[in-house]
């Protein structure tokens, strides 16, 4: 690991000398000790001196390089920074306990599914999807995940409850947005399948 | 009824559970058959989706409305096309009754197959594990809390694992008898006998004595307590089978 | 980072050829992803060739020359072998730490939730459910913070001590008897038994 001062580009004043290899430092302890992303706001506190975003970046993209080709990497995801092992090293890991999350069912994945591609929805609109009722389990399952929470209710008779996806989902996927998430496929792809 | 329709009867309930509901089991059988999702064959595609349905009642099968309220919809339309359409009609743009058909049809195999590839992506501690180094906090120690639901999960995890779930599913009753064992474990800790009677709370009600009975067989079976009696119809008593010295 | 190949001495035979590169990646992504210490003969399973004690102790003090000087460090404690942020960087950690509560590893969950719904149960019967071995350190966790004492021991041989949960856990859970947690048939079957 190179330890030579690395003194960054500062703002106009340019007399603010900020150790840039003591925030890195810092900036891998708190990312190594917290599951959680962290965000740029949260990362800034480290520091001393008051830091601008860029810098912060700067550092943490050079610090990613560090990890490069080793069983973790650093990640930028929707809530911000964190490490996480490369899933190539999964096999291995699981040798050491076989703890696994469960695979949900289909009738989960596809209600969450259709709040991923149709939100913000109601439990009507899923089911008129889905063409059976959803039971309030699995959307409780979901919430209880923190995968979607409710963001209001529509003006309609009854004034049903509005679900959406939360950032939680983004980051246990390791995305930064929405538009990551592989697109649904087009209609016209759909009426040439021949096998299903 | 056609050859490939054939379902052993023990592999129906599989069946129907590996169906999401009536627009699944269309879908199924479009696509098996080749059908022109565009141009649905309604005749065809609504003898199918019956034969199912008779299949699937004579196996006795409680049968979802849903299901029936497909069928509803098949028939209907299917004798809407019946009727010769009047030119006037068809002027001022009545829809093909298939129309809203195809339309729920498309839109939801376009769901099942987001919902497929959702189901790849890999995912945080599934597919992949989170950095978390140890902090050791000297002071002011934050202790994490827990929830009941985190209990809840982690178990059902557990069980899916262990795929215990199929036949060991836990009720609320053999978690009272777990309890029980428990309570009557800490009352033997003193390593004495302690008569049969006062292990019983008897203000707690008939439900809860049987509970406490039968946790006390539990705790026989498990050989954790020891019962004697010196003679017949005298006291009863029971102790801890092993004294726990280390305090 | 240094990226050579390091063949190491072996034993008499001194044949088999161990990749200390891939081991050594190995060790440290199992390390930086386990709070709880690791001990050698876990660290093992993570090689595909037999590994020796000595061998496996070397690369991992190699390991830990490589991080002197950084925020974390890889100690070697009772129970094994853990990294853990170095104690003057808890300041910094603090600065970020308030508003996140701090979770149990799923190791300490699972071995709660056991307990929870097996009660009484042995350290054996434990390892048995979850199907790895539960390290000491973990029941010492749950026992510090109040959930579960010793309610006695198993009449077989090695005389095991019997685990359940106190009161204490009530309280924290807010629940008057263990009968008010929810049942669990519902959500089993949102989950997909077979296995992917």
């Amino acid at each position: 690991m190179s330890g030579q001062a690395i003194t960054l580009p500062l703002s106009e004043e340019g007399t603010v000398q900020i150790n840039a290899v003591q925030l890195e430092k810092l900036l891998e302890v708190a990312l190594l000790t917290t599951p959680e992303p962290l965000s740029l706001a949260e990362l800034k506190k480290l520091s001393d001196e008051p830091v601008e975003n860029n810098i912060i970046e700067k550092i943490l993209e050079q610090l990613a390089q560090k990890y490069a080709g080793r069983g973790v990497e650093l990640n930028r995801v929707a809530n911000g920074w964190r490490f996480r092992a490369c899933p190539d090293m999964q096999p291995y890991l699981d040798r050491l306990s076989p703890q696994k999350s469960p695979r949900y069912s289909r009738a989960v994945m596809e209600t969450l599914a259709i709040i991923v591609y149709r939100q913000p929805v109601t439990r009507g609109d899923i089911e008129e999807i889905r063409g059976v009722a959803v039971s309030s389990q699995i959307l409780k399952t979901l919430e209880a995940r923190g995968w979607i929470d409710t963001v209001g209710t529509r003006d309609t008779p009854g004034k049903p409850t509005l679900f959406a996806t939360t950032k939680q989902l983004l980051d246990d996927l390791n995305l930064r947005s929405l538009q990551e998430l592989p697109p649904l496929e087009e209609i016209s792809n759909l009426l040439e399948l021949d096998e299903a | 009824m056609p050859h490939d329709l054939f379902i052993p009867p023990d592999a129906l309930e599989i069946v129907l559970e590996t169906f999401q509901g009536p627009l699944d089991l269309l879908l199924y059988l479009i696509r098996k058959h080749n059908l022109d999702v565009l141009d649905i064959p309604m005749a065809q595609l609504t003898q199918q989706y019956m034969i199912y349905i008779e299949i699937m009642q004579r196996g006795r099968l409680e049968l979802a409305a849903e299901y029936l309220l497909m069928a509803a919809v098949l028939i209907e339309i299917k004798s809407r096309m019946l009727l010769p359409r009047s030119p006037k009609l068809v002027d001022e743009g009545e829809e093909d009754p298939r129309v809203e058909l195809m339309r729920r049809l498309l839109e939801y195999e376009q769901m099942k197959l987001a919902a497929q590839k959702l189901n790849e992506l890999p995912l945080a501690g599934r597919d992949f594990e989170l950095v978390q180094v140890l902090i050791e906090r000297v002071e002011e120690q934050r202790l994490p809390n827990i929830t009941v639901e985190d209990l809840r999960q982690v178990w059902l995890t557990l069980l899916a694992r262990a795929k215990l779930n199929i036949h060991h599913t836990v009720r609320r009753e053999e978690l009272s008898v777990r309890e029980q064992m428990t309570r009557v474990l800490r009352q033997l800790r003193h390593g004495e006998f302690e008569a049969f009677e006062n292990l019983f709370e008897v203000s707690d009600g008939i439900a809860s004595l049987v509970v406490a009975f039968i946790a006390i067989l539990e705790l026989a079976k498990e050989t954790l307590v020891v019962i004697t009696q010196a003679e017949a119809l005298g006291n009863i008593y029971v102790r801890a089978s092993n004294n726990l010295t280390v305090e």
